[in-house]
């Protein structure tokens, strides 16, 4: 499955660039995604709850990062798995300063879905993943726009080193069905691939 | 009394079937545990790490068996179930994975629970670690071998096998004209509507193992059961239920559920029922047909074929336990009703990170014919000759029967033609379709816009392939005739067609005749249900069988009516002498004297005590005798008896939404005399339906990672009343076969062969470019029409002629 | 996991009053045949594509692998085994089947012959056309459905003449 | 394939039912019709923890015409609104569309508002509501709002009814004199998804003259797509432009059953043949 697709982003690319690098960032902003956590120097872990009310499901999500070049590309390796199925994808994003102050961030996302949503999902699975991009890529810009705060670990919660929680409110109720289920999962997971290479970038720095 | 055989009569089975009364695997057994399997989401991986525990707190959980489980012969890779020295690389899968799995669907973990749902929710918590590794798919990527499915195999290549007659060389260089070539065929499969099924009941009081099985072939079941299970085969009965279609993928067998419920009902004791879902089948059985040939040929200027060479890579999947009877059927039945001149046919049969491949009806068949009837129209089209004239030009004449093609056949025999009138068949479709006056109908259809084509295809189909069947016939002293036969039955009408020649061998009213298929009970001996050979090989065993009963009936009512036994005839189950009908006697009451133990208990017995019966000076049982009217058949014919026919088909093709329509289907054929007309067209027509959907519909439809994207009704798409021909236009010819009793050939494949065949004929002539790849849609036309407009801009705008015209 | 939760569950199937205790979960499909005992009801492809497991639902052709039996609670049920005549002889459409061979291996036949029986309660003298359509959402593997539609035309004449009391 | 344990609710009348989808929240999952939702439940790609079976809600499998529109409510199953003749003669296109949803034993089953709640782009009724720019009442136990179909389908799937709301009705406005529908789609087989499909709605003045020209799309976007054609196909009905504009305007995505150029190309086709049986179609109702 081949996903690809890019948004504006409206701030400079370095600061798109830490955005995107700071893990409360994300952990709020991943749609579905409750937890990021780095499980050693090039590999992270992230817990995934695809966020479709009424539809349970959580999913280990694990990421590799190959081919940084800060501020500009990464290349991400990540793979999921759930009841409804599995994933394992490359995404390849990059981050081009548009001159008005804006960043136009491009991905390339190339899936492997398996299980059983892979043999019935075919003719919903692109849609449903550039939908998820989308809905991630507006949160990414609302916090870069100050539209949506940048969130605080969720009180009560005390997580150790390395690990991210997101606020009990942030993975909003995604509606729809179904295949969303399945297919949520390989974008987000494919998402965050390219989001947890950010994350080491800035640790690197 | 109306002789039966050549009636359309109405099937014995219907009306149990019509009320809702028929018995189907999971009709039985609602006291038994229900299987279900962690089956793998990759096409190839490493099995690292299986962790059960959340799902041991699943309620009604019974049991959770993984490979390591397995003990002694169930260990071993499951069998090689057709050897052949070509097939020098044999890879079959385990019953549950060990540490790698090949393709989407392979079981790695049973789970028992007390039903299905609950054995899904304990299956969905069980968490299989894996490794992906590359995934080979499709016959490219295996011939690359840029990845090895079997790190052992090298090249993917499990079998080379090539077979040659004369110098084809030599042939097409000295052919005036010469032709390459390039041909596929894609997956399709058989999906019945009733998928695979097992139920086991294990009796340690009397140790005996019974099991049911949805199967093409109990008694194969039953020997690898038995076999795998170290049980004596006397202690395994298998039954074969009703079975709600087959089509070949059933008669694959053991299927690892098959040993792996009765090995878990023994352990467990307790019944065990495996019924798989509509999912399960698409990834867990079989597929079919995927093929690419490549074709050179030799033609002289009448159309005349000289020499042909024909290349071609077999998709075989994973796995190989069925061996190499695909790609042999097709590179043996592809020559069809001609002679090829030099032929020399080689494949190579390779492993993908796909579904095994096992026969589905047809079985090499409709690649084969297609290849070849491509190929004749291809040779039409550069003569500019009428496509027809060609073929009848190439066929082998009827005095030349028997044809010997100086091959090897499926069944290891010569590839010998017993019987045919191909010329006749041809005269009859022409005649049935309106061949040389469509000229017009095609012309008068362009004038206002519309695009039709008509197509053509021939086949010539080895039916009845050995080595035997046998069968069982006993006259009960109620004058009730039991038959019984070891092969299966899957909707083909066996228990009425068989009726019907025991009713005519014995002289007994056809309602007096039960026949039992498939229940290795009755009869131990059989081999199974494929290749069109139940009735060729079956019947036959049964006519024997009731001629012998028949013999033994008049020896004791001779003995009872002191006449000789020539005098006497067998009518509407009374035995009498011929001509005076007063001396007369029931074969119930044979059936009674023929024992001298008279227990009958019955108004049989009570006749029988006015005939003296037995002579005195001989033991109550003769030394060359035996009690009872039973009679036993074995039919073992010498190589398999040939069949043949021709579609021919008429399409139209929208021109702007590149929509496909059949206007008519006609069907001429050959299968020899007809036991039942009703029931052979009934045949006929499901299978043109078969090949209407491997033509224009179904296609298994497998991404690069190996994960079949279509599994499911709703997009691998089984034609629907909408997507069939309305009518199926059917002419017979009958030539007998003079290699069984009866005279007949097989039926049950021929239907669904020449499909894909005639119809891409059909769409070559409408549309005017060739067609070379099958299953075609809209969309491909679609494309393929742009591809040509391309073609024909980049030709200066001449626009590409028709191949066909 | 801790015992689902049951419910009970009241259907009149084939006009005979019958009670089970169900999970919500539990198909009606399932139920006719494992709880209700009644296995004449197919089970081909439980995604609602193929149409074997067809019932009637207050008369209505419906699915029943599409429909939970707790969804079913107090419906009127007819499946395959309450087609037949009250004096136990076929019913038109049953009879139509045998006359025109309409079946092979008999799986996909009971969701015909419910759909067939309603679609000739609406429509009793269907052209061939209206045949099509009237089996247009079943598969069946067999018959390549020319004897199905036979079928449906034949029985149409059946049930007029039986109507007409000849 | 069987469904995963969930929690059941049927409430009797509509208050009980938005009382209970309230208490439930997020974990709430509404059954109607179930004839896309079972599938899914059985193939295990939902697992809702609480269903709610609205099918005793009686009071909603009403189907009436008021003066300026058509409404449907959420237990009016497909066959009841296509064999609706007051519906049929106020909005032909309900009718023309419901005959191409799935098939009859289907339709027997399954309900309008069902299925536009579910959002599929490749169903019939999303388009329908899209085109006639239709609304649909939700409610749930803190009130009710109304949603025009421009803002309930949000993604594939994905439409705008929250947790613990309820899918009251669909209200498709009646067809104006001098305005005609027609629907047109191909599917692989007949009754399948549409691998491209047209709804079409035609607005002629009293000479004839194309007032308007409109067409929605199945299965060439995530959404419902709606594209004025006015422009294009201008007063004198030049449907082939409109086609032509069609296709460049639509961006569908391929799939196993066909390219995105075939997509593409009966967008256009298929365009034209709906806008000229609508076109025709309005002549008559002038």
């Amino acid at each position: 499955m081949k996903v690809s697709g890019d948004a504006m982003l409206h701030a400079p690319v370095e600061k798109v660039w830490t955005a995107l690098n700071d893990p409360a960032v994300l952990v709020r902003t991943i749609p579905g995604c409750e937890r990021l956590e780095a499980t050693g120097p090039d590999s992270y872990r992230m817990v995934v709850t695809a966020g479709v009310a009424s539809i349970r499901g959580t999913y280990a999500g694990e990421v590799l990062l190959s081919e940084r070049s800060a501020p500009h590309s990464f290349l991400m390796t990540a793979s999921g798995a759930g009841a409804p199925g599995t994933v394992s994808t490359e995404v390849r994003v990059l981050l081009a300063d548009v001159g008005d102050g804006s960043t136009r961030l491009t991905y390339d996302a190339d899936a492997v879905v398996g299980g059983v949503v892979a043999g019935v999902g075919q003719r919903m699975l692109v849609g449903v993943a550039r939908r998820m991009a989308g809905e991630f890529f507006s949160s990414v810009d609302d916090v870069l726009t100050g539209a949506a705060p940048v969130a605080a670990v969720a009180p009560g919660v005390t997580p150790e080193p390395g690990v991210f929680v997101a606020p009990p409110t942030a993975a909003r109720p995604f509606g729809g069905d179904a295949f969303v289920r399945g297919a949520l999962v390989g974008a987000a997971i494919a998402l965050a691939g390219v989001l947890v290479g950010g994350l080491l970038g800035r640790r690197r720095r | 009394m109306t002789r039966m055989f050549g009636e359309p009569v109405t099937r014995v089975e219907d009306d149990r079937l019509l009320r809702g009364h028929g018995a189907y695997l999971d009709d039985l057994g609602h006291d038994a545990l229900a299987c279900a399997f962690v089956r793998s989401p990759h096409a190839h991986a490493d099995v690292l790490d299986v962790d059960v525990t959340g799902a041991l707190d699943v309620d009604g959980l019974v049991a959770i068996y993984t490979y390591e489980d397995l003990p002694g012969r169930l260990a071993e890779p499951l069998p090689l179930l057709i050897p052949h020295p070509a097939l020098t690389h044999g890879r079959t899968q385990y019953a549950l994975a060990r540490g790698v799995v090949n393709h989407v669907g392979e079981p790695v973990v049973m789970v028992v629970a007390r039903d299905r749902y609950l054995a899904e929710d304990a299956a969905e918590r069980i968490i299989v670690t894996y490794r992906p590794l590359p995934a080979v798919v499709g016959i490219p990527a295996a011939r690359a071998a840029e990845h090895l499915v079997h790190p052992d195999v090298p090249g993917n290549v499990a079998a080379n096998l090539v077979q040659a007659v004369g110098d084809v060389e030599s042939a097409l260089a000295g052919a005036a004209h010469l032709l390459e070539l390039d041909l596929s065929i894609e997956r399709s499969a058989s999906t019945p509507m009733e998928g695979r099924g097992v139920l086991a009941r294990w009796d340690p009081e009397s140790h005996r193992l019974r099991m049911w099985t949805s199967t093409q072939t109990s008694t194969g079941v039953r020997a690898a059961v038995a076999a795998k299970l170290g049980l004596a085969l006397v202690d395994v009965d298998v039954i074969t239920p009703d079975v709600g279609g087959g089509f070949g993928v059933k008669i694959m067998h053991p299927w690892p559920e098959e040993l792996l419920a009765p090995w878990a009902a023994m352990l467990l004791g307790r019944p065990v029922k495996f019924v798989e879902d509509r999912r399960e089948h698409f990834i867990s059985s079989a597929h079919e047909r995927a093929q690419q040939h490549h074709v050179r040929v030799g033609f002289d200027n009448d159309g005349h074929v000289l020499g042909l060479d024909v290349r071609f890579w077999h998709d075989h999947g994973a796995y190989i336990p069925y061996g190499l009877i695909v790609p042999i059927i097709t590179s043996t039945q592809l020559l069809g009703p001609y002679k090829p001149g030099a032929y020399r046919v080689e494949f190579d049969s390779l492993y993908t990170n796909t579904l095994m491949v096992t026969p589905y009806r047809g079985a090499g068949r409709p690649q084969g014919v297609f290849v070849m009837e491509r190929t004749m129209d291809a040779i039409a089209a550069f003569l500019g000759l009428d496509r027809a004239l060609v073929r009848e030009r190439n066929f082998i004449r009827p005095d030349e029967m028997p044809y010997d093609h100086g091959l090897m056949f499926q069944d290891g025999r010569p590839l010998i033609y017993d019987s045919g009138d191909y010329p006749a068949s041809l005269e009859k479709l022409k005649k049935l379709v309106g061949w040389d006056e469509f000229e017009h109908v095609r012309d008068a259809a362009r004038a206002d816009g519309r695009r039709v084509g008509i197509g053509l295809a021939c086949y010539v189909e080895g039916t009845g392939v050995g080595p035997y069947e046998g069968g069982h016939v006993v006259v009960e002293t109620t004058g009730k005739v039991k038959v019984a036969t070891g092969l299966t039955t899957q909707g083909q009408g066996h228990q009425t067609v068989f009726a019907q020649i025991v009713a005519d061998e014995l002289g007994v009213p056809m309602a007096d005749v039960e026949v039992v298929t498939g229940d290795t009970r009755r009869f131990g001996y059989a081999v199974g249900t494929f290749a069109s050979r139940a009735a060729v090989m079956s019947g036959s065993a049964i006519a024997l069988a009731a001629r012998a009963a028949r013999a033994k009936a008049l020896k004791v009512a001779a003995e009872a009516l002191e006449v000789d036994a020539g005098d006497l005839e067998i009518v509407d189950g009374i035995v009498r002498v011929v001509g005076s009908p007063g001396a007369a006697i029931s074969l119930g009451t044979v059936a009674v004297l023929s024992n001298p133990l008279r227990y009958a208990f019955d108004d049989a017995a009570k006749a029988a005590t006015q005939f003296a019966v037995g002579d005195v000076s001989k033991p109550p049982v003769a030394e060359d005798d035996e009690p009872g009217v039973e009679g036993r058949g074995f039919f073992s014919p010498m190589q398999s008896t040939f069949a043949s026919g021709m579609h021919a088909v008429v399409v139209e093709t929208d021109p702007d939404t590149a929509e496909i329509k059949i206007l008519r289907y006609c069907v001429v054929h050959d299968c020899g005399r007809l036991i039942n007309p009703r029931i052979v067209e009934g045949q006929i027509h499901g299978g043109v339906a078969q090949g209407v959907g491997g033509a224009l519909y179904e296609r298994m439809v497998y991404d690069e990672a190996g994960q079949l994207q279509n599994a499911s009704f709703m997009d691998f798409l089984m034609p629907y009343v909408s997507e069939v021909p309305e009518r199926v236009e059917i002419d017979h010819l009958e030539t007998p076969s003079p290699l069984n009793p009866l005279g007949i050939k097989g039926a049950g494949e021929a239907g669904v062969i020449p499909g894909a065949a005639a119809i891409a004929s059909a769409i070559q002539d409408a549309e005017g470019f060739a067609i070379t790849a099958m299953p075609i849609s809209p969309s491909d036309l679609f494309e393929l029409r742009r591809r040509h407009e391309r073609a024909a801009r980049a030709n200066g705008g001449s626009h590409e002629r028709s191949t066909a015209e | 996991m801790t015992e689902e939760q049951l419910h009970d569950v009241r259907l009149t199937v084939n006009g005979a009053a019958h009670q089970v205790r169900v999970p919500a979960r539990r198909l009606l499909s399932d139920c006719l045949r494992h709880d209700v005992r009644l296995t004449g009801t197919h089970v081909g492809c439980e995604h609602g594509v193929c149409g074997a497991c067809t019932v009637l639902v207050d008369g209505t052709p419906a699915r029943s692998c599409l429909i939970l039996a707790v969804t079913a609670d107090g419906l009127d049920i007819t499946t395959v085994e309450g087609l037949t005549e009250a004096d136990g002889s076929l019913s038109p459409v049953q009879q139509a089947f045998e006359d025109c061979h309409g079946l092979q291996c008999g799986f996909c036949t009971p969701g015909f012959l419910t759909t067939i029986t309603a679609g000739l309660r609406r429509k009793p003298d269907p052209t061939e056309a209206e045949a099509r359509e009237m089996i247009g959402g079943n598969l069946c593997r067999c018959t390549g459905y020319q004897n199905i539609v036979r079928s449906v035309l034949r029985a149409a004449e059946i049930a007029r003449a039986r109507g007409s009391g000849s | 394939m069987k469904p995963p344990p969930f929690g059941y609710a049927r409430p009797e009348s509509v208050s009980e039912a938005l009382s209970t989808l309230a208490s439930l929240g997020p974990d709430g999952k509404v059954l109607a019709g179930g004839q896309s939702l079972l599938p899914l439940l059985s193939m295990r790609l939902a697992a809702p923890h609480h269903l709610v079976d609205v099918n005793r809600l009686a009071e909603l499998s009403y189907v009436t015409v008021d003066a300026d529109r058509v409404r449907v409510g959420a237990l009016a199953r497909h066959s009841r609104v296509l064999a609706d003749a007051p519906a049929q003669a106020a909005q032909p296109l309900l009718a023309q569309a419901l005959r191409l949803v799935a098939h009859a034993t289907i339709r027997n089953r399954g309900t309008t508002v069902g299925s536009i709640v579910h959002a599929d782009p490749s169903g019939e009724m999303t388009a329908v509501l899209s085109l006639l720019g239709g609304w649909v009442l939700v409610a749930s136990s803190s009130g009710r709002r109304t949603v025009a179909a421009g803002e309930f389908f949000l993604g594939p799937l994905e439409s705008a009814v929250r947790p613990g709301e309820l899918a009251i009705e669909a209200c498709f406005p009646v067809l104006p004199a001098g305005a005609g529908t027609a629907f047109v789609e191909v599917a692989r087989r007949h009754g399948d998804y549409a691998v491209c499909g047209v709804a079409a709605l035609v607005e002629v003045d009293d000479d004839g003259g194309v007032r308007t020209a409109r067409a929605a799309y199945l299965s060439v976007a995530p959404t419902p797509l709606v594209l004025d054609l006015t422009a294009d196909v201008g007063a004198s009905g030049d449907f082939a432009n409109g086609a032509a504009s069609a296709r460049e305007r639509v961006d569908p995505e391929a799939d196993i059953h066909a390219t995105a150029d075939y997509r593409r190309h009966l967008a256009g086709v298929l365009t034209e043949r709906a806008l000229r049986d609508a076109y025709r179609a309005a002549l008559g109702r002038r």
